[in-house]
């Protein structure tokens, strides 16, 4: 692409004068100021923040959440795969270990120990949502986080499944499992794997 | 009982000796603007002292003119240059008895004027001294006056040919 | 009053004064106040917001029909914000120049003050001897243009003070601006001066009364006045010393607290005082076309303070209101409208003047 | 047509005998020279296949089943690829190309000549002349096929799985598979998290049945422990009753497992590997010297895997060295200087100890080392005992070995402690000498390092006797209750250095993770103490001091830091 060369006018004396802009400044400024200087009848223009609230659209990107299946089951299976996307580093899982406590729901065998998003470090991208294999986490409403220390605003895995809701979705190791014990006649004499719920 | 005039003539004194002598001879600081505006305090002392003898159009000109464009010029001038030597600076010989050869001079010329001035009181300065002022310096004055004002001419011509790189 | 009338004279004068600076101080300061408030209101009108409508003291809320409105009104902004300014910490960065970086802020408040010692702001009160000035000097524009020029000393110092560049760069450019515009403003009231024939600010408003108001005869010094006061002053489109984009925030990028609130202060008496020499010289000062005569009763002087104040309002709003209306001027643009355009236009109009003066009103 | 290339020299070629007798083929159009006979997975000479032949010529081809150092098996299919071989005419002699090339024919279905036929690569000798089309069409399509196959019955719990990132399911399915399944019936569940030995978690559903643990424990570890019970899609990999999986290197098997049907418990659910930070590494647990490698993240070590070092380990190593890091991050390491019992700082401890050893006269100091300290602080160790003229000796730590990797010496660097001249033929017989000098009073200071000398004769009676007890340990014990000065030292995963192991392998290892609180890798306080002592060594890095040790002691025969690859240079003892 060329480069466009545009000329530029050298300003006449009248313009040079700066009376002019001053002129277009006024006029401006005093049909804003006419507009929405309440003595003059009218009403504000902006909302009222506190004590009116921004409806958020659909789709809008807000705090990730950790959300429960329909059983009020955690979804999260620990992957860390939210943690390894996460590009501002917020989102922080300690795995269950060895000896970890088991799911608390059927088949899934694994759910993180603790899991904490630093929100004052997330950046609301929505790539955790994005990357979960798990539906586990969703990007909600929630716009206005507010909190008096730093440690206030590490939300933990209690405080995420409170605020994140139930999320109907198919439960894919209860499929799993269902379809699992369906099939009695499993060959094997070996002592059959024992699903605790 | 002093008067309040009194009192104030010996302050504004004492002030300008005071400052006049921090600002040439810190034992303090050696920092060129702590010396700058030791000055700046010296001009309005003796501004005040100007009050005092009624030249308010004199002590208005001097805090104008030199506290308030002068000095700040100088200030000026020490922040962009940043002059440090001067803190470090020794005495020099043949720069101190110059120095005191023309405070000498002056001085002379100071004593021989005062012992010749008239007694304070015939001299009428009216309220509000700035037409007379202005009369005298027009007529009687008006040659030195001039001869000032072209010399003031000539250092505005001089400073603008030197800053002027072409020209070298 | 008899007790007063029976004092000397010179104690007399002495309550007296005291009692003006007293007044004229306290309501300088909270017309300081006040003007951040409507500077804010005004600027977020203007921004199509709705500006501070929120501060207030618990129990402002609970007055009757009143108190939500009052709330709204804004009008408690200014004591939290000056509240706010006394209890934040007051920070001192390390290797400061302690002594100026202390004095800086004093220096840069006071002049603004002293200033308004030889303004008129009002005819007379009560008696004829009680004139409405603090101090009537025959040499009080001199007087307010030394002053003034003084004022200078706290920007640069705080510049040099903070021993940081920004603040550096905003004192020197401030140095250079200050100086620049004093020169085309001194020259721009020589032309009032020569018409009136007088120094003293009481005898311009005498010559007002009289004559009309010096804006119709001067308006050239008037425009001259007028945007030499932005400059000096440090106002939009003239801030350059502390222009933010470039500059952080300029000399006072590291001050903190109550001495950052002194410079703002500072700023806002400076508008103050400007205004009321705006007024006095070219407005008439507490004079109206019709109301020249000075008061001889009580009501009439306070009405002429009123007219006074009145005035000096409107310019406080042309202030705020120009911040908006012009982009910040580049350096070198606002050298050049001083040195090669304000100072040629103010020579030629004391020249033309003085001609008028000398061949026509003679 | 580009130019022949030669194999890379590995270990394996230069074992051959000199001209090895080589075979012409070409792999995806490139023309190799290979070797006609390669090593099998005992390390005799075999005839090449075409996995080892497309290896030769860079090119990877996808196998579950087959493994270097286990005995082919080819069940998987995995490697399945196209090839050709030179035409014969009825003449017996090759059919050529109008240019006079030979003419080849494409391997096909005898009963359906259109349909190409694939050969498992892994198991298939290459012939002369020979193509393999490692990426042709109909080799993507069988792997494709293959693939397919495998994930039939797959879980697809990656999320849960621990294998997940180092999996070959997982890299093979982006690279050869198709994205999605066509499989859409249910499919067969088989016994998951079963517990197959004390260190090994089975997943049947995620196996895909390539017998790597079956053959590693029946041909290399001689524990014929498990099996394949269960016909057809039930197939499932189990202990054979009666048996139990324990032997001292079932968590190869977990390495070995291409998928993530083998876990360890120990790293079950610890971390995603992904996150894992490697680190080359030497194990210490005895004088074999794996190598291995460090998996840590932020500070800690998750876990230890052998790292493959023909001349030492070959790419095995035992449970007990694999496991043997569990207290390096032990919450009693000592994390503080202590002087005289009392928390103290690095540079005070030093001063006083600089001070009372510059004075102290000849004799009146002895050095009790440890060999599983690193050659470099050994060597300081040497340079202060010579300057003070002090007795030196280092502990023994004998066990019983195994046929396979375990060694009998339980230090790490026996023989680095000995060519050092710390420790002399046999480790510990200077001990009673040392003894007797303090209960004799002749002996007044004594410097420990790493070892509790109270229970090797030195009790702590004796050491109330000194007048100072210089310590660095990293756990407590007696004779770091008992010192006068003591210096938290660091692990091997928290500093640098180099061992040598039984057989005279030098070996260097590198830093994983940071010291706890005030601990510091031995190396720096001991060169400070000893440019303090003895004068400077006029260097101040580990490589300097390593090439200033080998300019002086013969035995390592002025081996340069630079020339220590990441396997080590064999000394000649």
């Amino acid at each position: 692409m060329s480069t466009k060369v545009v000329e530029r006018k050298p300003l006449s004396a009248w313009e040079r004068s700066y009376i002019p802009s001053f002129l277009g400044g006024l006029g401006v400024t005093w049909n804003h100021f006419k507009r929405t200087a309440p003595f003059l009848g009218n009403k504000p223009i902006t909302m009222e923040y506190p004590e009116q609230k921004w409806v958020v659209p659909e789709g809008y990107r807000g705090a990730p959440y950790l959300v429960k299946d329909q059983e009020g089951a955690t979804k999260c299976v620990s992957c860390q795969l939210c943690e390894f996307v996460c590009p501002p580093k917020a989102i922080r899982i300690t795995p269950p270990g060895e000896n970890g406590q088991p799911a608390d729901r059927a088949n899934a065998e694994k759910m993180p120990r603790e899991f904490e998003i630093n929100m004052l470090r997330c950046i609301f991208c929505g790539l955790c949502q994005e990357v979960c294999p798990e539906e586990a986490i969703f990007l909600q409403k929630d716009y206005s986080l507010t909190g008096t220390s730093r440690e206030e605003m590490v939300y933990n895995k209690e405080k995420l499944l409170k605020l994140g809701g139930t999320h109907a979705g198919i439960q894919k190791w209860k499929h799993k499992l269902e379809e699992a014990e369906a099939q009695e006649s499993f060959p094997v004499a070996t002592e059959p794997q024992k699903h605790s719920h | 009982m002093p008067e309040l005039t009194d009192i104030l003539f010996y302050a504004f004194a004492g002030l300008t000796l005071l400052c006049g002598f921090l600002c040439v001879a810190n034992p303090f600081s050696r920092n060129p603007v702590t010396s700058a505006m030791f000055l700046v305090l010296t001009i309005i002392s003796m501004a005040g002292l100007y009050v005092l003898l009624h030249a308010f159009f004199l002590a208005a000109i001097q805090v104008l003119v030199y506290a308030g464009a002068v000095m700040v010029l100088f200030l000026f001038v020490i922040m962009l240059l940043d002059i440090r030597e001067e803190e470090r600076r020794k005495l020099n010989g043949a720069a101190v008895g110059v120095g005191a050869i023309a405070v000498g001079t002056l001085a002379g010329i100071l004593t021989r004027a005062l012992w010749h001035a008239e007694p304070l009181a015939k001299v009428a300065t009216s309220e509000g001294a700035t037409r007379p002022l202005g009369k005298i310096l027009f007529t009687q004055y008006l040659l030195p006056f001039e001869v000032l004002s072209i010399l003031l001419l000539v250092a505005m011509v001089g400073v603008i040919l030197l800053s002027r790189k072409e020209l070298k | 009053m008899d007790f007063f009338q029976n004092l000397d004279p010179a104690v007399q004068f002495f309550i007296f004064s005291a009692v003006k600076i007293g007044v004229v101080f306290g309501v300088t300061m909270s017309f300081v106040a006040y003007s951040v408030l409507v500077e804010r209101k005004v600027s977020a009108w203007i921004q199509d917001r709705v500006g501070p409508n929120r501060t207030s003291p618990p129990i402002a809320q609970f007055i009757p029909i009143l108190g939500p409105f009052l709330t709204r009104l804004g009008i408690f902004q200014p004591m939290a914000d000056g509240l706010k300014f006394l209890l934040k910490e007051d920070f001192t960065p390390n290797y400061v120049r302690l002594a100026y970086f202390w004095l800086a802020p004093a220096i840069a408040v006071i002049p603004a003050f002293l200033t308004l010692a030889v303004i008129p702001f009002g005819s007379t009160l009560g008696n004829p001897d009680n004139k409405m000035v603090i101090a009537d000097l025959d040499v009080g524009i001199l007087y307010t243009f030394g002053i003034v020029s003084l004022g200078v000393y706290g920007i640069v110092l705080a510049g040099y003070a903070a021993n940081s560049k920004y603040p550096f760069l905003g004192g020197i450019r401030s140095t250079a601006q200050m100086i620049s515009y004093e020169i085309a403003m001194g020259m721009s009231v020589v032309s009032v001066f020569l018409l009136v024939g007088d120094l003293n600010l009481s005898k311009v408003i005498e010559y007002q009364a009289h004559g009309g108001w010096l804006v119709f005869k001067q308006p050239l010094a008037f425009f001259i006045f007028l945007v030499a006061a932005f400059a000096e002053t440090n106002r939009l489109p003239f801030d350059l010393p502390e222009s933010e984009s470039e500059l952080v925030g300029g000399y006072h990028t590291e001050y903190s607290s109550m001495k950052f609130a002194l410079f703002f202060l500072g700023e806002y008496a400076n508008m103050i005082a400007s205004s009321a020499m705006m007024v006095t010289l070219f407005f008439g000062g507490w004079t109206l076309p019709f109301l020249g005569e000075p008061a001889s009763g009580l009501l009439g002087g306070l009405l002429h303070i009123g007219i006074f104040v009145a005035k000096m309002a409107a310019f406080m709003i042309l202030f705020i209101w120009v911040r908006w209306m012009f982009p910040r001027f580049r350096y070198d643009q606002l050298m050049d409208l001083g040195w090669r355009r304000f100072i040629p236009l103010a020579l030629a109009n004391i020249l033309v003047t003085a001609l008028v003066v000398a061949f026509v009103n003679r | 047509m580009s130019a022949p290339v030669t194999p890379p020299a590995t270990a394996a070629t230069q074992a051959a005998p000199p001209p090895p007798e080589t075979v012409t083929v070409k792999v995806n159009g490139k023309t190799v020279q290979v070797p006609k006979t390669m090593p099998n997975w005992q390390g005799k000479p075999e005839a090449t296949t075409m996995l080892q032949a497309a290896r030769c010529a860079g090119v990877d081809i996808p196998h579950y089943c087959y493994h270097d150092k286990l005995p082919v098996a080819g069940n998987c299919r995995m490697c399945l690829v196209e090839f050709g071989t030179p035409m014969i005419g009825p003449d017996r002699k090759p059919v050529l190309n109008e240019d006079g090339s030979p003419k080849i024919a494409r391997s096909v279905l005898p009963y359906e000549p259109g349909t190409p036929r694939g050969a498992i690569a892994c198991a298939t000798p290459i012939s002369p002349g020979m193509e393999i089309y490692a990426d042709s069409p109909a080799t993507k399509q069988m792997r494709e096929a293959v693939l397919e196959s495998l994930l039939i019955n797959h879980p697809l719990d990656c999320p849960i799985c621990d294998q997940a990132g180092e999996c070959k399911l997982q890299e093979y399915s982006v690279q050869h598979g198709q994205a999605e399944s066509r499989f859409v019936e249910a499919k067969v569940h088989k016994p998951k998290a079963v517990d197959l030995g004390p260190r090994i978690i089975l997943d049947d559903e995620r196996c895909v049945l390539c017998t790597r643990c079956i053959r590693f424990t029946k041909d290399i570890v001689n524990d014929d422990a498990l099996g394949i019970v269960n016909r057809g899609s039930y197939n499932t990999i189990s202990a054979f009753p009666g048996k139990t999986f324990d032997n001292n290197y079932t968590l190869n098997t977990v390495d070995l497992c291409p998928v993530g049907a083998l876990t360890s418990k120990d790293f079950r659910f610890k971390m995603r590997v992904w996150f894992l930070k490697e680190t080359a590494s030497v194990c210490t647990t005895c004088g074999t010297g794996c190598n291995t490698t460090i998996g840590s993240r932020e500070g800690v070590v998750h876990r230890l895997e052998p790292r493959a070092n023909d001349a030492v380990n070959g790419p095995w190593m035992c449970d007990t060295g694999r496991l043997n890091y569990k207290w390096i991050a032990r919450a009693d390491r000592l994390k503080e200087v202590r002087v005289g019992g009392r928390k103290s700082t690095w540079s005070t401890a030093l001063r006083e100890i600089t001070a009372k050893l510059s004075t102290a006269p000849a004799g009146s100091v002895a050095i009790v080392a440890s060999a599983r300290q690193t050659n470099e602080e050994l060597f300081l160790l040497k340079r202060l005992a010579t300057k003070l003229g002090a007795i030196t000796d280092s502990i023994a730590r004998e066990g019983e070995p195994d046929r396979l990797l375990v060694s009998g010496d339980r230090n790490p660097n026996s023989t680095g402690a000995r060519l050092t001249g710390v420790s002399f033929t046999e480790a510990g017989i200077q001990l009673p000498k040392i003894a007797a000098g303090i209960a004799s009073g002749t002996i007044r200071s004594l410097i420990v390092f790493g070892e509790d000398v109270t229970q090797h004769g030195i009790d702590a009676s004796l050491l109330a006797k000194l007048d100072m007890l210089v310590v660095s340990d990293i756990l407590p014990n007696a004779t770091t209750e008992a010192a006068t000065h003591l210096l938290p030292g660091a692990a091997a995963p928290e500093k640098r250095g180099t061992f040598v192991n039984v057989k005279g392998r030098l070996q260097k290892f590198h830093k994983a993770v940071e010291a706890p609180g005030d601990a510091r890798p031995e190396i720096e306080f001991l060169q400070e103490l000893a440019d303090a002592v003895a004068g400077p060594t006029g260097t101040s890095t580990i490589e300097g001091l390593f090439n200033r040790m080998t300019a002086d002691i013969p035995a390592f025969g002025g081996v340069q830091w630079s020339a220590v690859g990441d396997t080590g240079v064999t000394l000649s003892l």
